[in-house]
């Protein structure tokens, strides 16, 4: 088999793994593996923001949250089916990224994070606030939302798929070369005839959007969302974490660093404390150690190379 | 006209870095720009490309008003501009550094309809062989390459070279002169701002002279390097300075160069990233005496300066202070060791008061305790300071400004002091006063001094020795006398 | 909304001014002498308060007075966490130490739960819970004693910044890190220093925060983010801004509150802080070279 | 370039294998004939509830031990004693987190049956998913409109606590018995509790001809009240009602202190009734009342000992969440043993027969209709007086005076 087809046929064969994978285990694993999944999407979907165009938010809880939200609306008071309504989710997330650009774009490095994380709260405390959505009480959804866990696996599975794929995608476009200027050297780019604004704001759409969907599906995968947890700032932190942890602005990084935490969280389940304590040290280490993530780190020492080619030689 | 300029002024706060300059290109005619460091060349360069906007007048480009556009739609409509340090995207390849320019400022809609263009650009630049190269990895002459190969996937009308020769070896130097002249050949507009003058001087039809944001001289290059007015900018003025050297002539110049060294670089070799700035350049000073350090900016001046206070590590070579290795100390070690700068550009605590700016020089332990006394002989050095100790340093004029700088580096007790550019943009009459104040330093406090400049005359009537500096080499040295004759200097200067 | 509730909450608001901007204090100095988002400042606080909650009846001090004993163990920690922890990921771009920062305000957190669960604790003392009347309108004691000792906290700190030596080379390697070394002076040991120094007026901060309030592992972040708006309001490194952005918060979130009701309390400060960096990215009072 | 495009494959291969080792390694085989009775439970150990969550743990836990100690439960369908397994997980009062550690019990560790968190906020969301995968849960600590407010018909989540309904008239009942110009202040927080209970609040307040001169609605975990007490101060309430956690009672009742607001007499549900509140105030909360559904004092059988031997294991001043939790267990183990399987559909079945008294008194589920599944507790008004809670309404159990005005 030539060389190069190696690596395709490697990724039909896992994906085919996947796809087959609900018929032979268990349904906690089935569980598990949602929740990676879960994880994939988001941290992809930062990424795109972090990782390709140096747009370091710290408001993504709230994309996933108004994703959720705006899901759980239409599907409870539209009765749109889940899945259309997990689009409107993310379509209402892109919506709101947008509106948020407008003040933040004006900001730059640090003080574009904090606007970011501040925005994010004040969402949180509005939907705390804003009795259509239930208030502090959240919505629930009727238990049978017509699909079981199997089902939001392959979906979430898609999503993830999705996430994924988008950087790839992108990065062989015009947007994408734009993107990688900016990163690069916003001054420069701007030189080369780059629309700052415009590239940075429809990466940061797209972002929402992807962010949004994942949202809507685990919305109604918990048929019951509560604005304190939904918007919880640990879903930006931890998407973050696990995004540099694995190595950002890489494809395969985010997850890597989703496969980790999960790991982790299901390790520790039992010592919640813990693994809050854990996860900081090692972000720490990681930090003064390997800013380029595990990944980056790995795909730079020659071993996996090396590996690389024992296995496709 | 392909290009106007209409009575451009732009002002940072107090200081004027362009004022109401007019000037124009017509299409296929190549410009050259020169004037000293801080003249506005740049900042020029920066109101065209709409970096920023002019405080008054307009600038046309091809008929159309582009003053107060965004950058990049002005270089969508045609502008290429290469940056004084290379700033290709570090993570792409060539060709996709090319493909950039291409998709935005050319108007491509798929990355693959653009490759063969970018090739043959690619090609053109003579970069060939590095097409799948990062551009991280390049060389420093690839990377000017490199820039001048993204300006051109732009497709532009007109050119924008920003000391695109800086920091080239001769070899390479060559190279991208003989690229330039093709483009040149083929008919491009082209704006070259430049230092090396034996490039602008070959390259350009016209030349504008610039100092202090105003026109010097224009006209073609002939004319300009036999401009009286220009050499003067360059080398500055002969007949201002008789006092000092008379004042020189009094001082106990005798016996000076037989004195033990107190600094001394054996083939050092420095820079910053890929960029070499110094090249094996051996050099020492000696106790007592003043020293001159000599070149046009881009010369490595500074950097040599920035070596010996270990702001920036050495490649290889040794720099010995008192016999002793300093390779290895810190920044704020090396003044506890008795080695100061004044800083180019003055440098002070823009939000802290005169006097504390001055205590700060004080700093460290040695000079602390005895940061009284010193206070008092740095006041009466600058009396002119004393009444101002409690004014905002950032509100005083540039010659008080280099006043407290000054002060600043001696409250720290030095025995071996750097002077940076202390002449750079002020008036005469306050250049005067800070050179006497050198001489005394020196003759007072038997302060080794170095003295660092591109006003040839002042700094040879002052020091003992001088070295003269050329593209990172040190290329003359000697005494004072023996290289006053202007055509040596010139020669190093003018390249002719 | 009638007249005395609206005096009424100014004055409330004027007074948890004082304190807002003592809680704030530090955060602002590290943000404005090295640029550096302090997320465990909330932490710092709920430390402090905790430790003066066990100090304080261990030694039978009034827990005012056990701030003399917090202050130097903050300040200690303080100056480990910047010298050993955040000096060596510092300048290489804003994600590593931003992510620093974060890991460590999760440690933090984490070990509080660890080592003292995450009940909600206050600290009471005879005082604590006195009124007394001001021109008809009662007003907490507490409230008036925070208020003064925030205010002669400021005026300390700001003596210290404008009158030492020391606190002369803190501006400087504010102002400009790279002629600071120039001058000799160590730049990363004047960070550490500035950080210890925040760490140490959290003490304050915090043991006034337990007496007023209630304070758990938790509650970090709402102080990080109070802190956080005052800073942008009052501009960053500046002592007299941090007052006025203080007393600024403090008013507008009495009388938000009185108006639109207690639910919109702390979305307005978040909505002033947006307005602020929409308008002026550097904050009101603060260095437009920033 | 390219090695990069295959070592990056490689991996999302490498973490696809990684996670399917692990999942493999947390896949639990079942044996055919069960080893032990699983039962799951996740509880607010840390958090804004946590005030709560010893008393929970205890009271879960305790009459599981005893079963242990007494060779486990006896099933007549496999025919011997099994031993009892329960399962806790913590919360943090977090719903969502509440939701993934019951996904957990039930997906990972196969629980055959569920008791409950605590509070609605966590018993509703958590209730759905035992809905969804049909595995029976008793709740706890989640009053009974709350509990149906979630709007939908519950089969497989039980409810045994006191309903708002009734104990939103303890209150005025409570007041009636004594002189007070009928006026009243409403501090609610807007958990489901603080919402459902405020409307109970302003409704019964008419039917008792008494008068809301102001209702404070504050968002969770506040800590600023001063507002709110002026404008209660303003309206000369002289009856003040709160709903909210443990800390922002404590928050609250110090700041109407210091503003100098003392009504005549003060209710703080839920914040009021753990022990903590007496640790946090001292004398300062005598006479401050919380409306309660057990005490001690109640004639059910071993209320006395229950008491005793909390304070006893845990040394810890008891809370009546001690009895409702232990309770609750009871009715679960009963059914369980009536069930004699470990179906989830048969135990189910038995709890809905349920028909014995606890030591928070007889219980019997109502069946379908508006409030099914719900079990009501008669509730009593309890006051703290010296650092204990006395009953002070209904007179007929009374352990104390009322102390009113507030000293």
């Amino acid at each position: 088999m030539p060389k190069r087809w190696m690596p395709y046929s490697l990724l039909t064969f896992c994906l085919a793994g996947l796809v087959i994978l609900p018929y032979f285990i268990e349904t906690y694993t089935l569980f598990v593996f949602y929740t990676l999944f879960l994880y994939i999407s988001l941290a992809q979907s930062w990424n795109l923001l972090g990782g390709y165009s140096g747009l370091i938010s710290l408001g993504h809880a709230a994309f996933f949250g108004l994703g959720a939200y705006a899901t759980a609306l239409t599907a409870k008071y539209l009765g749109f089916h889940f899945l259309s309504a997990a689009l409107i989710g993310g379509m209402a997330a892109a919506i709101f990224s947008v509106a948020m650009a407008i003040p933040t774009f004006r900001l730059h490095g640090i003080y574009f994070a904090i606007g970011t994380i501040v925005i994010a709260e004040a969402v949180r405390l509005w939907m705390i606030n804003w009795d259509v959505a239930g208030g502090p009480l959240g919505i629930h959804f009727p238990a049978d939302c017509g699909t079981s866990l199997k089902g939001f696996y392959y979906v979430m599975m898609a999503i993830a798929g999705l996430a994924t794929a988008l950087p790839t995608v992108i990065l062989k476009t015009k947007l994408g070369f734009g993107l990688r200027a900016i990163r690069d050297n916003e001054a420069s780019a701007e030189n080369m005839g780059v629309n700052i604004f415009r590239a940075k704001l429809s990466v940061f759409a797209i972002s929402a959007f992807v962010a949004g969907i994942t949202g809507g599906i685990h919305a109604v995968k918990m048929s019951t969302i509560e604005p304190s947890s939904i918007f919880e700032a640990t879903w930006s932190l931890s998407t973050i974490n696990m995004v540099i942890i694995g190595g950002i602005g890489t494809i395969s990084g985010p997850i890597f660093g989703a496969a980790f935490f999960t790991c982790l969280a299901e390790l520790l389940a039992d010592y919640y404390t813990y693994q809050l304590l854990l996860t900081g040290i090692i972000l720490v280490l990681i930090m003064r150690f390997v800013p380029t993530g595990i990944w980056g780190w790995l795909r730079k020492t020659r071993s996996v190379k090396r590996l690389g080619r024992v296995l496709f030689a | 006209m392909l290009l106007e300029l209409e009575h451009i002024t732009k002002n940072f706060g107090a200081l004027t870095a362009v004022s109401d300059l007019s000037f124009s290109i017509s299409a296929g005619e190549v410009m050259g720009i020169m004037g000293p460091n801080g003249s506005g060349k740049t900042t020029l360069l920066n109101l065209i490309m709409g970096v920023f906007s002019p405080d008054r007048g307009e600038i046309h480009f091809n008929g159309t008003k582009i003053s107060r556009l965004s950058t990049h739609v002005i270089s969508c409509r045609g502008i290429g501009r290469t940056f004084q340090i290379p700033q290709p995207f570090h993570q792409m390849t060539v060709l996709e550094n090319l493909m950039v320019g291409m998709l935005y400022g050319k108007g491509h809609r798929s990355p693959k309809s653009t490759r063969n263009e970018s090739l043959a650009i690619i090609e053109r630049v003579g970069l060939t062989g590095r097409i799948d190269t990062e551009a991280a990895q390049l060389g420093l002459l690839d990377l000017k390459r490199l820039e001048l190969a993204r300006a051109l996937s732009l497709a532009p009308r007109l050119l924008l070279l920003d000391e695109i020769a800086a920091g080239l070896v001769p070899s390479e130097f060559a190279v991208l002169k003989q690229l330039i002249l093709e483009l040149k050949n083929q008919g491009y507009t082209i704006l070259i701002i430049e230092h090396i003058l034996s490039l602008i001087f070959d390259v350009s039809d016209r030349i504008l002279v610039l100092n202090f944001g105003q026109r010097v001289a224009e006209g073609p290059p002939e004319a300009i390097s036999n401009d009286p007015k220009v050499q003067r900018v360059y080398l500055g003025s002969k007949d201002k300075n008789d006092t000092l050297t008379s004042q020189q002539a009094t001082s106990p110049t005798a016996g000076k160069t037989e004195r033990e060294v107190l600094l001394d670089l054996k083939r050092v070799n420095a820079g910053y990233g890929d960029f070499q700035a110094l090249f094996d350049v051996s050099f020492d000073v000696r106790k007592g005496e003043i020293k001159a350090l000599i070149g046009v900016n881009g010369a490595g001046k500074t950097t040599l300066i920035r070596i010996i206070n270990r702001q920036l590590p050495i490649i290889s070579g040794e720099i010995l202070f008192r016999g002793r290795s300093i390779v290895q100390a810190q920044p704020h070690q090396v003044v506890n060791l008795g080695i100061t700068q004044c800083i180019e550009g003055r440098k002070l605590f823009p939000e802290l008061t005169v006097l504390e700016n001055l205590e700060l020089g004080a700093y460290c332990w040695r000079a602390r305790q005895r940061r009284r006394g010193t206070l008092e002989r740095v006041y009466n050095l600058f009396p002119a300071l004393k009444d101002r100790s409690n004014q905002i340093a950032g509100t005083l004029s540039g010659g008080e400004q280099q006043m407290v700088a000054v002060g600043r580096a001696l409250m720290s007790l030095p025995d071996f002091i750097m002077f940076d550019e202390i002449s750079l943009g002020l008036a005469p009459r306050v250049i005067d006063a800070l050179y006497e104040a050198i001489i005394r330093i020196n003759q007072e406090e038997g302060t080794t001094v170095l003295l660092v400049e591109q006003n040839v005359h002042r700094s040879l009537a002052v020091a003992d020795r001088a070295s003269i500096i050329e593209r990172g080499r040190i290329a003359l040295s000697g005494t004072a006398e023996q290289l006053n004759e202007d055509e040596q200097v010139k020669k190093v200067y003018f390249g002719f | 909304m009638s007249l005395f509730t609206f005096t009424a909450g100014a004055v409330n608001g004027l007074l948890l001014g004082g304190l807002y901007a003592i809680t704030a204090l530090g955060f602002s100095m590290v943000f404005g002498v090295m640029r550096l988002v302090n997320i465990p400042h909330g932490e710092i606080l709920v430390l402090g308060a905790f430790l003066s909650y066990f100090i304080s009846p261990a030694l039978g001090f009034d827990p005012l007075l056990t701030i003399v004993l917090v202050a130097p163990i903050l300040f200690f920690i303080g100056y480990l966490i910047q010298r050993w922890l955040l000096n060596p990921v510092m300048g290489k771009g804003i994600e590593p130490v931003l992510l620093t920062a974060f890991a460590l305000s999760s440690i933090a957190h984490s070990l509080f739960i660890l080592f003292w669960s995450v009940n909600t604790r206050t600290i009471t003392t005879r005082y604590s819970d006195q009124g007394l009347k001001l021109a008809g309108l009662n007003v907490a004691l507490m409230y008036l004693i925070a208020f003064c000792l925030s205010v002669v906290g400021l005026l300390g700190i700001h003596l210290f910044i404008t009158r030492t030596y020391l606190g002369k080379a803190i501006r400087a390697a504010a102002q400009d890190p790279e002629t600071a070394r120039v001058m000799g002076i160590n730049v990363k040991s004047i960070y550490a220093l500035t950080y210890a120094i925040a760490a140490g007026i959290a003490a304050l901060g915090g043991t006034l925060i337990g007496m007023i309030y209630s304070f758990s592992p938790a509650s970090g972040l709402p102080w990080l983010l109070k802190g956080l708006v005052i800073v942008v309001l009052g501009g960053m490194g500046s002592i007299v801004g941090t007052l006025l952005g203080g007393v600024i918060l403090g008013v507008a979130e009495e009388l938000g509150a009185a108006a639109f009701g207690i639910g919109y309390r702390d979305i307005i400060g978040l909505l002033i802080f947006l307005l602020v960096l929409y308008i002026r990215p550097t904050g009101l009072f603060g260095r437009s070279s920033a | 370039m390219s090695i990069r495009v295959r070592t990056n494959y490689l991996v999302i291969a490498a973490c696809f294998y990684l996670t399917l080792s692990f999942a493999l390694a947390v896949s639990v085989e079942c044996a055919e004939t069960p080893k032990e009775i699983k039962i799951g439970t996740s509880i607010l150990l840390t958090g804004k509830g946590a005030a709560f969550g010893p008393y929970m743990k205890w009271g879960y836990s305790t009459p599981i031990d005893d079963i242990n100690k007494s060779g486990g439960l006896y099933l007549s369908k496999y025919g011997k004693k099994l031993p009892v397994n329960l399962i806790v997980y913590d919360d943090e009062s977090r719903p969502e987190k509440a939701a993934q550690n019951i996904e957990r019990l039930i997906l990972k560790d196969k629980v055959c049956a569920l008791l409950s968190p605590a509070g609605p906020p966590t018993v509703i969301p958590t209730g759905i998913i035992a809905e969804r995968e049909k595995i029976p849960m008793v709740a706890a600590l989640c009053p009974i409109r709350a509990f149906l407010s979630a709007g939908k018909q519950w089969n497989y989540v039980w409810d045994v606590f006191f309903d708002e309904l009734e104990m939103t008239e303890q209150q005025f009942l409570l007041m009636d018995t004594v002189e007070s110009n009928r006026k009243v202040a409403l501090f609610t927080n807007n958990d489901p509790d603080g919402v459902v209970m405020g409307n109970f609040w302003s409704k019964n307040a008419q039917k008792f001809k008494y008068e809301v001169v102001y209702h404070a609605k504050f968002p969770v975990m506040t800590t600023e009240f001063s507002d709110l007490i002026r404008r209660a101060q303003e309206g000369q309430a002289e009856i003040m009602i709160g709903q909210c956690y443990v800390p922002e009672a404590i928050a609250l009742w110090r700041q109407m202190r210091v503003l100098g607001y003392k009504p005549k007499a003060a209710f703080f549900e839920k914040g009021g009734e753990p022990a903590e509140w007496w640790k946090a105030n001292g004398q300062a909360a005598q006479g401050t009342c919380v409306t309660g559904y057990w005490h001690p004092s109640l004639g059910y059988p071993g209320a006395k000992d229950l008491r005793q031997r909390f304070e006893k294991e845990t040394g810890l001043p008891y809370s009546q969440h001690i009895a409702d939790t232990y309770a609750i267990c009871q009715i679960l183990l009963d059914a369980i043993r009536r069930a004699g399987s470990l179906d989830p559909k048969e135990i189910n079945g038995a709890i809905s027969e349920t028909n014995k008294t606890f030591v928070v008194g007889p219980v019997k589920f109502k069946r379908g209709g508006p409030d099914g599944n719900t079990c009501g507790l008669s509730s009593v008004v309890l006051q703290w007086q010296n650092g204990e809670t006395q009953i002070v309404y209904p007179k007929k159990l009374a352990t104390a005076g009322f102390i009113c005005p507030l000293p």
